[in-house]
């Protein structure tokens, strides 16, 4: 039972993180190292733990051959005031995600954004197109003519920009800084045998 | 005890500094300036060859550690004894100054240290996305009159891509790994028994990616070949029905 | 007990759909009608659970003021498993060095952090910024006016802070002189220095 209860926990940590995509049975079996009809035992178990604690605000669900964490349907006006909330710091956080990519890779469509995003992003769009930070900025050629936006001049004023050009740079790649020292350093051992490191200043 | 050899990156002039302080076991207080001053312009000239680019921030250093070796070679001002230091009315000494850079440096690039462990330490607890919440309506955008800042768009930005890096790959990088022929003909071994030994060809392979398809296929083949299961039909264009072999009714380890 | 057991599940479910963006106390106490308190309360209540419950794999951190779900330490390599890319890069030492100053001195200006390394800091402060670690908190009164630099929100999240104040403390320099006198005098006599080591020195 105790051994059952941490496996619970690890298959819990593993959806949790898989979120929306989340997670068919042989692969939670892969990951766990057990048989697919061990992983179905457990997740059957999760689930009947989730319907059962009252404390519990998110329980399983089977979509399309996998299984996912979602919010218990009783909490669902909760969440839509989330929305509503006067002071809503955290939604403003997708908005913000939104604009962040247009006003860097502006122009831009939706199906990009959603993309780098990895969620639908038609809300928060609309949002900022209707707050007037964002307009469209003609289509693109091809299929569709999907729409590209871009920023708006109120977007400059809001944020204190002169211009575009005011925006700090931005890092995309993980590690893009290769410094020079670094490089120095490694021809440097080349060259040069470092004897010991006892460690206690330097580290 | 093994002999560790570790790269070391020197961060700048006060960075080898301490290294070698650290090196030659000097005493941080009471610092022997001829021998440290020749080690290190050892190492600049070994930097030189090698096109530093922050050579000059190093011959600055260098600079000022041979000044100080100097002042110290200049004559010592009588010391009255012992008790002399009650009255704490001392010269300065020429390394002082060395000294408290060289310490609060260290102090940061400690705490740098230190830093690194709590983001490892962090690293460690994996969070999920936000919900898309477009179901529930538009989501709010910042209040009209506030002052947006341009970092907190860098701030969103950056939070974005550590969500991408964190994507789960798709089912197939996963299971294709794992997915063995072997275990599959156990899995359609054992639908076949609890379907009563018989089922529809289309009952095999109606969950899972291309790759568990095919695998199911050939597990299919493999099956077929060993006799242990039979695919028949009633006429031609029926529908295939898979068969498990007789003597695999009733025994579970074929 | 079973009022706050539904609480609990509210306050849960509101923390899932808020994911890695969190939730302030005062968020989740307009969301669920209550009181700031009463959310801090409740939110205990609900750390202690998942601390407690064996079959839990997700427990709750507050990092920068904001309360969000994680994943217990003890299931990150499961967790890696799954993912493409799990690990994160490593900043490099002169990063984490222009990082560490800022994050204990600021407000400061580039000049002062040079000054401190000896070395020039152009390059990984500006690594920090476009990685949204650091950002300008204004401008220094007097000639020039040089930027101030600070730390960002996303700096408590990636160092799992929940302010300022937890900063581990910097390593007090007079360790010789207040913490070991004695030690610190007889290597004192030891050297037959007994000059001006005493005080200045240090700061």
């Amino acid at each position: 039972m105790t051994i059952d209860s941490a496996m619970l926990g690890r298959i819990e940590s593993l959806l949790f993180v898989a979120g929306d995509d989340g997670l068919a049975p042989d692969q939670i079996a892969t990951i766990i190292d057990t048989t697919k009809g061990e992983a179905e035992r457990l997740l059957d178990q999760l689930q009947t733990n989730y319907e059962g604690r009252m404390d519990a605000g998110i329980t399983m669900r089977k979509y399309g051959g996998r299984y996912r964490l979602v919010t218990k349907g009783e909490y669902a006006s909760d969440i839509a005031k989330m929305l509503e909330n006067p002071s809503p710091k955290l939604m403003t956080q997708a908005s913000m995600e939104v604009l962040a990519i247009i006003a860097y890779k502006q122009p831009v469509t939706r199906v990009e954004i959603d993309d780098l995003r990895g969620v639908k992003s038609e809300g928060p769009l609309q949002t900022l197109v209707a707050k007037g930070l964002v307009m469209e900025k003609g289509r693109l050629e091809g299929s569709g003519r999907p729409i590209l936006y871009g920023t708006t001049e109120l977007f400059l004023d809001r944020f204190g920009l002169e211009s575009l050009d005011g925006l700090p740079p931005l890092a995309e790649v993980e590690e893009g800084e290769q410094e020079d020292t670094d490089l120095f350093m490694t021809k440097f051992q080349e060259a040069f045998n470092m004897e010991e490191d006892e460690g206690g200043i330097m580290d | 005890m093994a002999y560790k050899v570790k790269l070391e990156v020197f961060e700048g002039p006060l960075d080898l500094l301490l290294h070698l302080i650290n090196r030659l076991e000097i005493d941080i207080y009471d610092i022997p300036m001829a021998e440290l001053t020749s080690q290190y312009i050892e190492h600049i000239h070994t930097m030189r060859v090698l096109q530093l680019d922050e050579l000059s921030e190093y011959l600055v250093l260098a600079a000022t550690l041979i000044e100080i070796k100097s002042k110290m070679l200049l004559p010592i001002h009588e010391e009255e004894g012992l008790d002399e230091h009650q009255d704490f009315e001392f010269e300065e000494d020429p390394r002082e100054e060395l000294v408290a850079r060289l310490m609060e440096y260290k102090k940061y690039k400690e705490a740098a240290n230190q830093l690194k462990e709590s983001a490892e330490e962090r690293a460690i607890h994996f969070t999920k996305y936000p919900e898309d919440l477009s179901y529930y309506g538009v989501a709010a955008a910042p209040p009209e009159d506030e002052q947006l800042n341009v970092f907190d768009l860098i701030g969103a930005f950056q939070k974005m891509l550590q969500r991408k890096r964190l994507r789960i790959p798709l089912t197939a990088s996963i299971t294709k790994a794992e997915l063995s022929v072997e275990e599959k003909m156990d899995d359609i071994v054992a639908v076949l028994k609890k379907k009563g030994g018989t089922c529809d060809f289309e009952e095999l392979f109606i969950e899972g990616d291309l790759t568990d398809l095919v695998i199911s296929f050939l597990s299919l083949l493999e099956l077929m070949k060993r006799m242990d299961v039979v695919v028949w039909q009633n006429a031609n264009f029926h529908q295939l029905k898979i068969t498990i072999g007789q003597e695999d009714r009733n025994d579970d380890n074929r």
